[in-house]
């Protein structure tokens, strides 16, 4: 068996009873408020660096997940969500309540990087404001916003102007004197290499890039709203097939069937976990095909072979989901306490396609490494490019394979397990070279373990008792979960770790449904791989780190 | 050493139609540098629209062109009218004389590269224009005109993309100029004259006979060395993948024709694509016997033809294949890599050349 | 017959074909006059500052050293010329070698230099290297 | 320099993935979900469908006397769920495999009852079938409530 842990002999991993971290952190706890994942310990709004600095220098929560803030009647709350990337079952979770009037609380930033756009965002969109933020300004709404859109008293009749405005060269200012001007340019949104609408406000120095910052929000559709505005039930579930539309639907939709499922206490039965486990790793392969083929192109250009080729395997694995789900992208598939389908009449049928698929996988990943991976050319372009060093990665809370290409071994199908990962045979990938080549090289590898986990569950399903096979639990029509019950779940997505965080108010409606994206996080990074690079190379780099930015502005 | 040079296109103009004196010669020298002009834009016509897509589509497994007439083919005068037909925008703060110069310069130097190029015979007509003494360095001055027109290009649009295209274009063009040109010599050396028709001559005798085939004295199987280098500084002089960085259209969106739309984009397109062409042609005649080829001399146009679509052919294949280098690393490659061995190249010819002969 | 004349033919001929195009092209082309239409393309964003500004180039030196190997390939081109014949015509090949190897030899050692002097390669900006060490520190 | 063998090995194999829409007309798995259609015949206007519809593609409009009189779905703002042909009792709403629609203008995609029951089936597939089996799950099942309105 391939999943257990690498042995950690570091004092900081040992695990605490939630009693013990409470003695640990001492007169900082001002009371519990535990969430239904983790012990959550209430803190005052002018303590959250000590507490957080304690936490992760003490007690070894090294992974700032994420920061969900929300506005009760009579408070704002802001909780970070804290992990440890060598054991993410412990868990806690720092609440931080901040006044109604004048919400105000202390800012994580400098203990976690990572915290520095996930409390941007906060402030954004909910109106809590941070001290010590190194700058908080918006980051998915426009800068001329009027109003916090998921604030109680926001007035969503109120128009709004967006304006297009003059972006300033952040180094004009300074190097006014100097011998040599720096040019500003815009890359994106609308650029051939940006995955889609993201904007890259570029500092030129010739070629080489002295300033990179990641512009936001251009393609944000308020997911989060549109989620606590459906029913528990039915209506949330197909909407996050469309955070992460790369064909990473299950994987996106597994992520808050987890959540609510753990949430509403409903039982998955056996049978449908495999055919869960099953339709993700097709997922997966889809959306790694995906990276590697949007890579190819911002490596070699456009018209490459490669690209075509990918896409090409990305039809044949879309084209078995299809059969599965009945759709080629957007499958709405899961259901809470199930799947909405068993396999596809003829099951032979359906298991001969998928086994022909997995035959001649190997042969295709065999064509990509003489196309790419093992080209002089390509090796010179991505190999020591966009370096990303592991510490600086878990800072950022990178996850998935831009975490894992930097040595950093974490994948909740493994550490935090769900679904039938546990029962099969599996490895993690992690690659030690912490650059472009190595994040595409851990994609290619994932896509051979995926194949290895597909395989096992047709067998499995192959061989599964008619009798028993059990595609859904008995879920009432109405789920009404317990009044202030909170939960974060996550699971791994095609990016990384995908989490929801859910607080329900005894209704058939999430109060606050928050989404940890993957690749809000990972963008974060890319100022730290892309400084003193050339322009190539900080397009390989945002290639490398295969955003979506449906995920990232949700 | 050599024959005496063939009888060229304007001379048989003249000659054929009895036109007297020096506006005959120019009237002639007009006529056949029209033809010639045509049908090198009749490649470039052809290859743009429709056989570039077929390649393409070819190594990447995918259909292409072929709704409209046999094979797509009316796609060529169809996408003529429509990029001709196109509104011209015109970008704030353009450098206005320059913009409009430099789509012209393109095209125009890289056909005037032809002048030299002796393309072989059709029937009774021999398809070069002139041949002077020194038409072998003669085209690759004209050729390098050519990053002129692209600097200028992205200087003046007054775009970013622009200006950082026109940039790396220079880069570029400095560093592969004296490779290709070092390189080029070698091939001098053996035919000791830098006339093109001399050159094509020198290559017709036959190196070796293998099961009763004449393996001809093309420099491309004498020195393939050479060959090789040259092929590699020719295909970063045209700009073409893996060395495409000017363009860079995933970098720099479009580079130095960013900015450029309808007539003007199809000028510089036309532009590539006939120096695409030329730098076949170039490459035929220095190391592929030009026009020579199996069957008599009278199809050696056609030869000529298959000569450097076949480059043309190499330069899509590559660019299926081959990852794009990086501007530093190109420069890199050119200074340390390229130049170094092209002076090796040129020093261990001299010294081959001085015993064989 | 002159060569020249035929060149000078196709250089004509090279120029109203392009002319001509922009000439019919002007004829068939609308032209629909819009705000918006005729800014800089920057990706969709209003561009920050021009393009006329004192830019970083990063091969000033690299430029300098071809204008010196340029100058020297258009030197060595009449002796590649004569090389062949010279020798057929009985003169010796070292005779013939040793002045090209000498002042290919002189340029060398001027490559080797600016090699080692780091003059060849892409200019690196200490900038932006610097932006680059900075954050690696933290 | 594998890349280069390993395209040319593409060319010259001559097969093609890609294919001649609309001539060559994908084959669509039977679960697939497109263009829906509407029985007025079953129909037992429940709202059931409307109700579950996540974005409000569904509207329905009933007398006094709750008998049906229109039933506008906004096909452009369809998102494919297909929850009102799984909650549907009498299956009177299916999504058929049709993908092909085209319109002028957004309020084209408006399509009323009658233009949703003129709605073909996609190379004359009927999509009960394949999906039925499903249907066990949700009918009868759960203590939950049954929301009709």
């Amino acid at each position: 068996m391939s999943l257990e842990r690498p042995d950690t002999t570091d004092d900081a991993a040992i695990e605490r009873t939630p009693d013990e971290l409470e003695a640990l952190l001492g007169d900082l706890v001002v009371k519990r408020d535990d969430h239904l994942n983790a012990p959550g310990f209430v803190i005052r709004p002018d303590t959250v660096q000590e507490t957080l600095s304690i936490l992760k220098e003490q007690a070894g929560y090294d992974h700032l997940s994420v920061v969900s803030a929300q506005e009760y009647e009579n408070r704002y709350e802001s909780i970070y969500h804290l992990k440890k990337f060598d054991d993410p079952t412990q868990e806690v979770s720092v609440v931080v309540p901040a006044d109604k009037d004048d919400p105000v609380s202390e800012s994580a930033e400098p203990v976690f990087r990572t915290a520095d756009w996930h409390e941007r965002e906060a402030y954004d969109l909910i109106g809590v404001e941070y001290d010590d933020h190194p700058d908080l300004r918006r980051i998915l709404l426009p800068e001329t916003w009027q109003g916090h859109p998921l604030s109680m008293d926001y007035d969503k009749d109120r128009p709004q102007i967006a304006t297009l405005p003059e972006h300033a060269n952040p180094l004009q200012e300074h190097h006014k004197d100097d011998e040599s001007d720096t040019m500003f340019l815009n890359i994106g949104p609308h650029h051939p290499a940006t995955h889609g609408v993201l904007h890259l406000k570029t500092t030129l120095d010739g070629e080489q890039v002295v300033d990179v910052e990641p512009d936001i929000g251009y393609l944000h559709r308020s997911e989060e709203q549109m989620a606590q505005s459906g029913t528990y039930r039915h209506q949330i579930m197909p909407y996050p097939d469309r955070w992460d539309y790369i064909s990473a639907g299950l994987l996106n939709e597994w992520a808050y069937a987890r959540a609510a499922e753990d949430l509403a206490d409903i039982e998955v039965p056996e049978y449908a976990q495999v055919i869960r486990t099953m339709g993700a790793e097709m997922c997966r392969i889809a959306a790694h095909m995906l990276a590697l083929a949007t890579f190819a192109l911002d490596v070699n250009g456009d018209f490459t072979a490669t690209f075509m080729y990918a896409i090409n395997d990305r039809e044949r694995v879309q084209d078995l989901l299809e059969d599965l789900t009945g759709q080629r992208l957007m499958f709405n598939y899961f259901r809470l306490g199930g799947v909405v389908w068993d396999l596809p009449e003829p099951r032979e049928e359906f298991f001969s396609k998928t086994r022909d698929f997995l035959d001649q996988l190997p042969e295709s990943v065999e064509e990509y490494h003489n196309l790419v991976t093992s080209n002089e050319i390509f090796q010179m372009r991505t190999i020591d490019t966009g370096i990303l060093p592991p510490e600086v990665a878990k800072d950022y809370g990178a996850t998935g394979p831009v975490a894992r290409g930097s040595g950093v071994d974490y994948d909740l199908r493994r550490d935090d397990p769900y679904g039938y990962y546990d029962e099969l045979d599996w490895d993690v990938v992690t690659e030690d070279g912490c650059d472009n080549f190595s994040r595409l090289l851990v994609r290619m590898r994932e896509v051979e373990e995926s194949a290895k986990i597909i395989e096992q569950c047709v067998d499995l399903l192959e061989d599964w008792p008619e009798e028993e096979r059990n595609i859904q639990a008995n879920v009432p029509r109405t789920l009404r979960p317990d009044d202030d019950a909170e939960i974060y779940r996550a699971v791994e997505g095609a990016k990384g770790e995908l989490g929801i965080y859910i607080r329900s108010d005894g209704t058939d409606k999430p109060a606050r449904f928050k989404i940890r994206s993957p690749c809000f996080s990972n963008l974060q990074t890319l100022p730290e791989m892309a400084n003193g690079e050339y322009i190539p190379d900080v397009i390989a780099a945002l290639g490398s780190l295969d955003i979506v930015l449906g995920e990232v502005d949700r | 050493m050599g024959t005496a040079p063939a009888q060229l296109f304007p001379e048989f103009l003249v000659e054929t139609f009895g036109l007297p004196g020096v506006l005959g010669e120019v009237v002639a020298a007009l006529i056949a540098a029209a033809v010639v002009g045509n049908i090198v834009l009749a490649f470039t016509g052809v290859a743009g629209p429709w056989a570039k897509r077929k390649i393409t589509a070819a190594f990447t497994d995918r259909i292409a062109v072929n709704r409209v007439g046999p094979f797509g083919l009316l796609i060529i005068p169809a996408s003529a009218v429509q990029l001709l037909a196109k509104e011209l925008i015109v970008p704030e703060g353009v450098d206005r004389p320059a913009w409009d110069i430099a789509p012209v310069i393109l095209p125009a130097s890289a056909l005037l590269g032809f002048s030299v190029i002796p393309m072989g015979r059709l029937g009774p007509i021999n398809f070069h224009l002139a041949d002077p003494e020194v038409g072998f360095a003669l085209v690759f001055a004209f050729a390098s005109i050519a990053s002129v027109s692209l600097v200028m290009a992205g200087y003046a649009s007054n775009n970013k993309y622009s200006l950082l295209g026109g940039l790396r274009a220079v880069a570029q063009n400095l560093a592969y100029e004296i490779p290709l040109i070092v390189t080029a010599m070698s091939v001098v050396l053996f035919a000791g004259t830098l006339q093109m028709s001399g050159i094509v001559s020198a290559q017709t005798t036959t190196l070796v006979t293998i099961a009763g085939f004449d393996i001809p004295a093309w420099y491309a199987f004498v020195n393939p060395f050479a060959f090789v280098l040259f092929l590699t500084a020719n295909m970063a002089e045209i700009g073409r993948n893996p060395f495409d960085i000017p363009e860079a259209p995933t970098e720099i969106v479009a580079g130095y024709q960013t900015e450029y739309s309808s007539a003007y984009f199809v000028l510089f397109y036309l532009g590539e694509f006939v120096h695409i062409f030329l730098g076949g042609a170039i490459l035929a005649v220095t190391f592929l016997g030009g026009a020579s080829g199996p069957g008599p001399e009278s199809i050696g146009f056609i030869w000529f033809v298959v000569k450097i679509w076949g480059f043309f052919l190499f330069t899509q294949w590559a660019r299926s294949a081959l990852p794009r280098v990086r501007i530093d690393q190109l420069i890199e490659i050119g200074w340390k890599g390229m130049l170094v061995l092209s002076f090796a190249n040129l020093v261990l010819t001299a010294v081959i050349v001085g015993v064989i002969a | 017959m002159s060569d020249w004349i035929a060149i000078g033919a196709l250089a004509a001929v090279g120029l109203l074909i392009p002319i001509g195009m922009m000439t019919v092209s002007a004829l068939l082309r609308p032209s629909v006059p819009e705000t918006g239409k005729s800014t800089t393309y920057e990706s969709g964003e209003t561009p920050t500052g021009g393009t006329k500004i004192r830019f970083n180039i990063q091969y000033y030196m690299v430029a300098l050293l071809f204008v010196v190997f340029d100058i020297e390939t258009v030197l060595l081109f009449p002796w590649a010329v004569i090389y062949r014949p010279a020798i057929q015509a009985g003169v010796p090949m070292t005779a013939l070698l040793w002045p090209m190897l000498a002042f290919v030899g002189i340029l060398a050692i001027g490559l080797v230099w600016a090699w080692r002097s780091g003059a060849i390669s892409w200019a690196r900006s200490p900038r932006a290297t610097s932006r680059k060490t900075e954050r690696d520190l933290n | 320099m594998k890349s280069m063998a390993t395209t040319m090995k593409h060319a010259l194999d001559g097969s093609t993935f890609t294919v001649e829409y609309p001539e060559d007309a994908p084959e669509v798995s039977p679960r697939f979900r497109g263009v829906h259609k509407f029985s007025q015949e079953r129909c037992i206007w429940c709202r059931q469908c409307e109700n579950v519809c996540p974005n409000d593609t569904i509207q329905i409009v009933q007398d006094d006397q709750r008998n049906g009189e229109q039933y506008n779905l906004h096909i452009g703002q369809c998102i494919y769920c297909r929850l009102c042909e799984e909650v549907c009792p009498v299956d009177a709403i299916l999504l058929t495999q049709n993908f092909e629609f085209t319109a002028d203008t957004k309020d084209d995609f408006v399509f009323n009852k009658e233009q949703l029951k003129n709605v073909p089936w996609y190379k004359g597939i009927d999509p009960l079938e394949s999906r039925n089996p499903d249907r066990g799950a949700w009918i009868g099942e759960g203590d939950g409530e049954v929301d009709y309105q």
